[in-house]
């Protein structure tokens, strides 16, 4: 099995969420309220007030052949809007 | 609604006592917000932790919106209120043009109009800091204000995003397609627009049918008011300060920008509301829309829309927005109207 | 307490007026419910994020629970007041017995049980929202509906947990030693349960030794009240419309039983106030509290103690049952009582 | 302002009447402690999730501050208050010193520094649930009281810091270099600190300047008051009872010296307050001052600049603090003062 | 070493934690607050003032021959309330 | 890439993002308001509210080489003030 972290703005969290869903995964888990510094700058959560929001942390254990689909849809996304994939192995409990 | 007499501490002559006007600005709302930007030029770890600023911008929305409706029920929807309501979107139609023209000289065309759109658009906290500052000082002013601050958001949002699709670069491929669906969902359903139009509903119909209940709901959006407001000046102070770091990074001319376009937005809104001959209280309020830029909706519509666009510049540019326009209402606030 | 004459607006005669109803019915709190529902059915990003939804439900709980207990220290525990609690009990033992055997015909034992227990016990929300819809029309109710009210979660989830073990299927290994003790401490020391039942004696305390105390929370638990039920029926809009997605798959069984039964509990219940000689107010009261579903602390024990069953249908079934039981709830309240 | 009569039911008589005392005591923000101390001892799941408690811990810290600053312009700041405001700084720095010498019997210099700080400093619900007791009783107290609270702080802290360079162990290499910087930051920058004496001044501005603001404000400062300290309370109830386990593990000792110390710096207290002659409210608070330990901006110092120490020490005895100096003090309230 | 990470209803946390406990691990850390979906459906915190709950997120670092006894306690835990539980490799930095 | 899990007290938050930026990493995500236990006791949420705080969770993905640096400049600061940090491999999406 493969883990995928994914780290992007709250913001456009539906459009991968829903990529996750069409990729064919069968689960995902969203952490929320998560701030950070990357090449774009610093995200603080200190204009969560205004809907501006701050960034989601996605994590999916998927297997190893849905990642070239999850790649495919997710990397514009990211490379659009911002945010990093990551990806690591990972074995069931 | 009787119109009680502009104070005359305030307006009583020429010889205006600028220590007068200082005083009448200590008021706990602007003390606090102080008090906020303090804390970090000081290096205080006071923080106020999301999502407790959401609690206080959904209440202050929700309040100003209801209680504008009740007052827009009672004065009715008559000439001046037309007039003025379409003025003020006139002014969040045009101000995003000529600002995007002007920005437009040292910035591309993403981060010009995404904060162009901010300033089309207005701040509702500085508008509600006004209301209770004209409240102690005695001076009328209408419910059918909020009416039109509640106007202004949405066409400055679609007027930036204009902006982009005419005079800014071509864009990359990624969201192409689903661009125009969600630009007038962030202009017409953004939560903050949504929930400040939606409590004016709320207001307009219980004070048209349910007089008891709107009684009920004044001690939750009416005395409370005040000092919810002073909480949450406290945490922009804070957030003002935290980004004031941002706006030195933007360089000279997003400062110059940022200081002399909400003064030049104020002097235009102030000429209009003379033309318009709004009353004084109105007025001044009337130049607070025109000149305020928007920290709350449309920073979170362009996040979306506009991602190409730097949000550290429109956000720190807007928080800034405030200061002069301030200094010349405060000024005009002198006058006799 | 005196007993302030029904509203003739409302109780005049056969001639009811619909539409003096539906003004009745345009109070804030239900206006904000629906402004909740507007704002997911047109896709606003409209979001009151947790925890500021468990703030408002904790002050609700803790404000009707104190208030209750000061009302009933007052009023005393007469015999028409016992009576009256132990028809609710028995009602909340009842109903989801007979739901349960309704449910069976298509669901499982574990699904049948956890959504029969939620309609044993009673939504507070609905209930608050009766009250001050009351207190609007000046219809006089008692304090110690609220005992009713709070008296009515624990045998549901109790008998919820019976109907698992007695006719349910057989379950899997994993849990089944801890069972008991979970089942017990969920009904009784459900956090919600606790605190309502709690701030009740609370209140009787108060009202017995520190009337003065009594009189310094007011400005909290009861001016306050109307406005904060506002924003949170605000959340519970959004809740609701967001769930109802949730109901519609669950297929038309239970879109009819959702409908169906809170329709006849709410019959049931006006037949046994009648019965019981309770006035207007409080038959009014004890029909909300038979014919609503729980959403608040039966999903939680049932989350824990019947895992098997899908919060899904529970949840969205229960939060669907205040309008089919309101609307025989109006019906009534136009009664010459 | 005038002084009113200390409340006959209290002060009559020597024939002290101790079930009046319990029922002076039986009020709503002790209550709802108790009821969150029961909520965890029974196994209940009732919670009040973070950041909830600090929204209200921020407000308490603003409305005292800001309270106490209106009465603080009002009263001004004359020969008793200095004095009082001197008194009271003089035991922050001196009940650190004979309490570490006392600790360092079982306890290394780390450990025994950070707890000596936390019982220099004060509590201040402590301080304003006996100030909504004294105005439960009509006993008069001043609002430099609140200046002297405001002044307690930072002192503990640096004193106890000076322990830990002077008496303690040589520390490990690390932090070493940032050290003085931090301490004074933490001693007077924490946010609780600057949050309480910010308020206390912008309170004094809106006194001098503002009157009508000040006004405006006590809905929300005044009014709201009560009710909030009794929801804080609910949680402070649940906290002190989850750390009562900590208290018991760190042994006897311990346990012996969170009992005796208060007690022996109320009795301290009470005689310097004998000593100033201040008069009933006011000498009552002093003995809070004096008694109870700090666990909201002191832990957060400690944290930061001890790091060797162990919290759940100087934690769970500052959390016990309050109940043998509250006994002293429920005491003296009955002196013929 | 090796590190565990746990999804499970927030309902369910005591028990998970003191089966952590149990098999001797040295410390565990618990993120609140986190939703996802899954083979049972979809966690939100929409329901949170219910006192329902939304998902946890556990980190375990353990020494591998603790994964046995961990395993054992936990598999039945998971299978009956639902949740997932992964094991990745990492070495202390 | 590396990826690098740091679990520690929130009041240290501040050095350990500095020494991150210091060692040259590109980003990091931070996840507050985590609770825990470790060798030095439990750490929960419960007195939030007087500024003490709780833990937060920081992830750094980062080039290998950036490991050493990293290491040097955190370990002090974890051994100090407590906290755990641990590296597993990762691969950019
Ligand atoms: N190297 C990194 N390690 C961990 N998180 C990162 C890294 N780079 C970016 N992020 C996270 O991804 C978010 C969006 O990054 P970006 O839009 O690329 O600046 C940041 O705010 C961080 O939370
Ligand atoms: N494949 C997956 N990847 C990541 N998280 C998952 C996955 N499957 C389940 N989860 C998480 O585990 C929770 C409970 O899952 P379950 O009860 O099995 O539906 C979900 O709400 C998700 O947060
Ligand atoms: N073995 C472990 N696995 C996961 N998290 C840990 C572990 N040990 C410590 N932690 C986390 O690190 C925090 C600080 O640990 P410490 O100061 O070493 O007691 C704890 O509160 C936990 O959140
Ligand atoms: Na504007
Ligand atoms: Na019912
Ligand atoms: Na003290």
């Amino acid at each position: 099995m493969k883990r995928v972290d994914l780290i992007l703005s709250e913001r456009e969290l539906d459009p991968v969420l829903q990529a996750i869903d069409q990729a064919g995964c069968s689960g995902y888990t969203v952490m929320r309220h998560v701030t950070g510094r990357g090449p774009r700058g610093a995200v603080s959560d200190n204009m969560e007030f205004s809907g501006l929001g701050a960034n989601a942390h996605v994590i999916v254990f998927c297997a190893p052949e849905l990642l070239e689909p999850l790649r495919s849809s997710l990397r514009p996304l990211l490379s659009y809007y911002g945010g990093v994939g990551f990806v690591s192995d990972a074995e069931p409990l | 609604m009787a119109n009680p007499p502009p104070s005359v501490k305030l307006c009583s002559s020429a010889a205006v006592d600028t220590s007068l006007i200082l005083q009448n600005l200590l008021t706990p709302p602007v003390l606090f917000f102080f008090l906020g930007v303090l804390a970090v030029l000081l290096g205080s770890d006071l923080e106020i932790p999301a999502p407790l600023p959401k609690l206080f911008s959904l209440y202050l929305l929700l309040a100003i919106g209801f209680k504008g409706g009740l007052e827009l029920q009672h004065s009715g929807v008559g000439g001046p209120v037309l007039l003025t309501i379409t003025a003020a979107v006139l002014m969040s139609l045009l101000v995003p043009v000529y600002s995007f023209a002007l920005l437009r000289w040292k910035l591309d065309g993403f981060n010009a109009a995404a904060i162009a759109a901010t300033y089309g658009s207005i701040s509702a906290v500085t508008f509600i800091t006004a209301e209770s500052f004209l409240d102690t000082l005695g001076l009328h002013h209408d419910g059918f204000m909020v009416a039109a601050l509640a106007l202004m958001e949405s066409p400055a949002i679609i007027v930036g995003l204009l902006l982009v699709k005419l005079a800014g670069p071509a864009r990359a491929e990624a969201g192409q397609g689903m661009r125009w669906g969600a630009v007038l969902k962030e202009a017409l359903l953004n939560g903050s627009v949504f929930l400040l139009v939606g409590s004016l509903v709320v207001g307009v119909l219980t004070a048209a049918n349910n007089p008891q209940g709107a009684e009920k709901m004044l001690p939750f959006t009416d005395k409370l008011f005040y000092g919810a407001l002073s909480f949450f000046l406290l945490d922009m102070g804070i957030v003002a300060a935290q980004r004031l770091r941002d706006l030195r990074q933007a360089g000279t001319f997003l400062i110059a920008f940022s200081l002399g376009m909400p003064l030049f937005n104020a002097v235009l809104g102030s000429l209009i509301a003379r033309g318009l001959g709004l009353e004084a209280g109105n007025a001044l309020l009337f130049v607070v829309l025109c000149a305020s830029a928007s920290y709350i909706a449309v920073p979170a519509a362009m996040r979306m829309t506009v991602p190409e666009a730097n949000p550290s510049f429109y956000i720190s540019t807007a928080l800034a927005s405030p200061f002069p326009s301030t200094s010349w209402w405060v000024y005009l606030s002198t006058w006799p109207w």
